[in-house]
């Protein structure tokens, strides 16, 4: 469903919502050439750009926060396979949010003065343009807005027609999912419209704006969804030391993206067992 | 005598910045045990703000990502990036931020993209995330970092995050809403900033160092003013409820 | 024979040009009620949304303002005005939006806010609401007024909301969104737009008028086709469905 | 506490969530000279210009919607007595967002090529801007943001420290809350924060923007607040035939606002029987 060459929106934010199994599937699907937009994603950047289905990024941020730096994304920048386009996390959601409202830009009082203003890669003098307040004749930053071919979310339930629910934070998932050409929502859990209609206020993404609907469990693992389950913190570590050096990623990756079938050979690989201890308890979330 | 590392003397020492009733962005790692730490001790009614949407947030496990689910329960209001990022912090609404940084210069600016040349880096580091905005935006910017020459550079590589800039009037003419950096800690020294020419001035040195030493380890000319006195050493109450935070060393490391 | 009202007709008219699967602004009034007859009716699956920030709502009775409980419950989402007039009408997501009009001119063209001279107004109108914002975005928009030669003018008072401007190319020139207007319903005639001039043209006469008579109470030339048939009638049905929509005759008058 | 001549956001959207006990209350007052920024507010709108506490109107909408024209306002702009500077729902919303944002400016697709464009009064050549977007060329009209010295939003429930709850739609109250230098907010119920930080995704407006907190209930009356009371038709027909003429209003204005010394001695008046008639039943809400 995904051309090669194709902007994606990417949902979640840090350790929260990743839509790790929709990763899985591209490299399985062995798509080339994506451009991801997003402002701090983390593991599934590593295994896009890891596995060289993503060749651009136009993001905030990568690494692992408190594990460290994100490996893959560091030798792919070195080796030339992978161009960065950076912007601060504010400058991302709202691009998103001008993406979503259907204008060309938005302003932000951010990135002026800096490097982010004087450097750009593949955007070229499309990335950003500091003006005159044409109303309080200040120096103001515009960010052009982002309108991708998908947005790919990743939420906690949805109904039949597409009405979505999130828990928890929503980062810049709100924005990013009504600024995509077509919306993919991923979802832990499928519930009733009329569960979705008794409590309208929760509703985060309405059903118009949803193309496809994807619904499987643990579609965030080895990172967390809040209410259902915690981040697998062995698998994290390992899968960051993984990644230090390119024999060891590849063999994380022939072992646990391209030697199962799909998602589900993926979580019998991390075992049912594993996967149940990481279960959210109430009243925490994780 | 109380016993500690270098993480934990740069937490204790960062947490006495924190003054109470203030709104802080927290994050993760050393900045937010240094939150936390202020939280259990002078200032219980901070508002523990993280980017990725929780406001008023009181973990009672430390997070390991801005987003963790460990931010979640017991805080005020759990929403998104355009809340905090936008209409609080754009919005002139934070006291405090927290940065770290992989290279500073004499006037606070900060890199954490890349180290090596743009068109052809040696290392990718993780970019900005909302530090531009941050520093761009906090009434206070606090940068904390582990006290390497090779860091302190007399022209950064790449900059992500603005400090003063090229110095006085630059921050207004680029109309910035926070003041810019207001200390920087490191584990050998605290650092503020001249209020005239804005570039770095020594404030005070930690235990077991010398002036000397500091002048030794950056590659600019540092303000020294007349009295530069020693820091304060953590007590063993911060450090004992520091643990308490971070129970797994997942931050302050196994050896504590 | 069915006996209906001019208010029953104008309704009954309206709701035929709403299709099945469609997103539609209902607002209020006339056009609310057009609406939920279509959904009751040909059009079940239609999306009904209300800019104070209610979708897919499915009010058990007729509400009285587009901030109205009564398009709360069975709705699929209640959120506000950046939703609805940005991402959603903004976006190009809407399908078919109405509005009224105090005085309309031969391109669609709206007045909704001064009758008189703006230095000098005679009436205060209500003004745009989201009116303009809905006239600027909807893929399509349906007019729905009562007619009045008054109304029908060569030259508007004000322009509120953009019809198809001065013809061809003209709101492409100013990048709108939606095609601009489809349809005038009055309770003497349907209107459509002349594809090569933009300009209004009639459409269908309601039975009991002729094509004289419209020609007579409109203050600009109006294309007249070869082939001009009567409106269909309302059925008793849609009658009916109206009266148990707006059993109060609120919008319906209390004569029925 | 509001000085004469400031500007107030304005919060509530068509018949919901209007404050017009604070209407009551700045009339009483006897303030003078404010300016009312808001989308589309109704009665309140009316009380404020017909009783001369308001002279000018940054507004998109004035009437009484089903019911008929706002007669108030319609005879204050007759007489000279009133300004209104007109705008769309959209873009007053997005002006609330830019304010909330602290940025100076939105762009919108609306109201070009109308006579919005062509017309200003008070706000002369800064009502708006039309610009060549300068990424993409096409023309987007600029609408400059609002920072009223007050925002003024009614919500359902509030807890000590100031973290509110709406239910329902929330307009553009998100947006308005935020914009505002000072935020009063008005609440029906006071509730503990326990309760808020049991679900802290419902806080619409968290504590850190709130300046004051009233409590109060029927604050909307004759108006609407969801889950809380319907409006009141019999008394909203009342005040709408009122308002026809100068000496009827005054009349309405001395019974029903300066003839009653506060909030409770207007409740008295309408009648607590009438008012409990109006108690919203679940699960409609109204």
């Amino acid at each position: 469903m995904v051309p090669d060459g194709s902007e994606l929106f990417w949902g979640g934010f840090g350790y929260q919502r990743a839509p790790i199994a929709f990763a899985h599937e591209l490299v399985r699907q062995n798509k080339r050439r994506l451009n991801i937009q997003t402002c701090g994603s983390e593991v599934d950047l590593e295994i896009m750009c890891g596995a060289g289905v993503a060749d651009k990024f136009e993001i905030a941020f990568t690494a692992i926060e408190a594990l460290g730096l994100s490996n893959n994304a560091r030798r792919r920048v070195t080796e030339g396979k992978l161009q960065i386009e950076d912007y601060s996390n504010l400058a991302m959601a709202m691009r998103f949010l001008g993406g979503a409202l259907n204008v060309p830009f938005m302003p932000i009082r951010s990135l002026m003065g800096t490097d982010m203003v004087k450097h750009a890669r593949f955007k070229g003098d499309k990335k950003l343009k500091v003006i005159d307040c044409p109303f309080t004749n200040e120096k103001i930053c515009l960010v052009p807005s982002v309108q991708p071919d998908f947005s790919i979310v990743h939420v906690q339930r949805v109904d039949q027609q597409g009405n979505a629910q999130i828990d928890g934070i929503v980062g810049e998932d709100v924005e990013g999912s009504r600024c995509g050409k077509k919306l993919i929502v991923l979802a832990e859990e499928l519930i009733d419209g009329d569960e979705i209609r008794k409590r309208p206020d929760q509703t985060k993404i309405p059903a118009l704006y949803v193309d496809r609907i994807v619904i499987l469990p643990f579609i965030a693992h080895p990172m967390q969804c809040h209410d259902y389950y915690d981040y697998d913190l062995e698998h994290l570590q390992m899968f960051h030391k993984l990644t230090r050096a390119e024999e060891m990623w590849q063999e994380y990756l022939d072992n646990y993206i391209l030697g199962v079938d799909d998602h589900w050979g993926y979580l019998e690989k991390i075992g049912w067992e594993n996967l149940h201890k990481l279960r959210a308890r109430k009243p925490w979330g994780y | 005598m109380v016993k500690y590392s270098k993480i934990e003397f740069l937490v204790a020492c960062a947490s006495r910045h924190v003054r109470n009733d203030e709104a802080v962005f927290g994050g993760t790692g050393m900045p937010l045990l240094a939150a936390l730490l202020a939280k259990e001790t002078h200032a219980p009614r901070i508002n523990l703000i993280s980017e990725a949407g929780f406001i008023d947030a009181r973990p009672r496990e430390v997070p390991l990502s801005v987003a963790d689910s460990r931010y979640y329960y017991g805080c005020s209001a759990s929403i998104g990036l355009i809340e905090t990022l936008g209409f609080i912090l754009q919005g002139g609404r934070i006291d405090v931020g927290f940065l770290g940084s992989a290279q500073i210069d004499e006037y606070g600016n900060i890199n954490t993209t890349y180290i090596g040349p743009f068109d052809n880096p040696k290392v990718k580091l993780p970019g900005s995330g909302g530090g531009n905005d941050i520093a761009s935006s906090a009434k206070r910017l606090i940068v904390m970092m582990t006290h390497d020459k090779r860091k302190f550079v007399k022209e950064l590589d790449y900059m992500t995050s603005p400090g003063h800039l090229q110095g006085p009037g630059s921050r207004k003419k680029w109309s910035l809403v926070g003041n810019g950096p207001d200390v920087v800690i490191t584990d050998m020294c605290q650092m503020d900033f001249d209020p005239d020419t804005l570039k770095i001035r020594l404030m005070t040195v930690h235990p077991g160092f010398e002036i000397q030493d500091i002048l030794d380890n950056v590659m600019f000319e540092i303000v020294v003013p007349d009295d530069v006195p020693t820091t304060e050493e953590p007590t063993q109450e911060q450090i004992d409820i520091m643990h308490k935070l971070d129970p797994h060393g997942i931050y302050l490391g196994k050896g504590g």
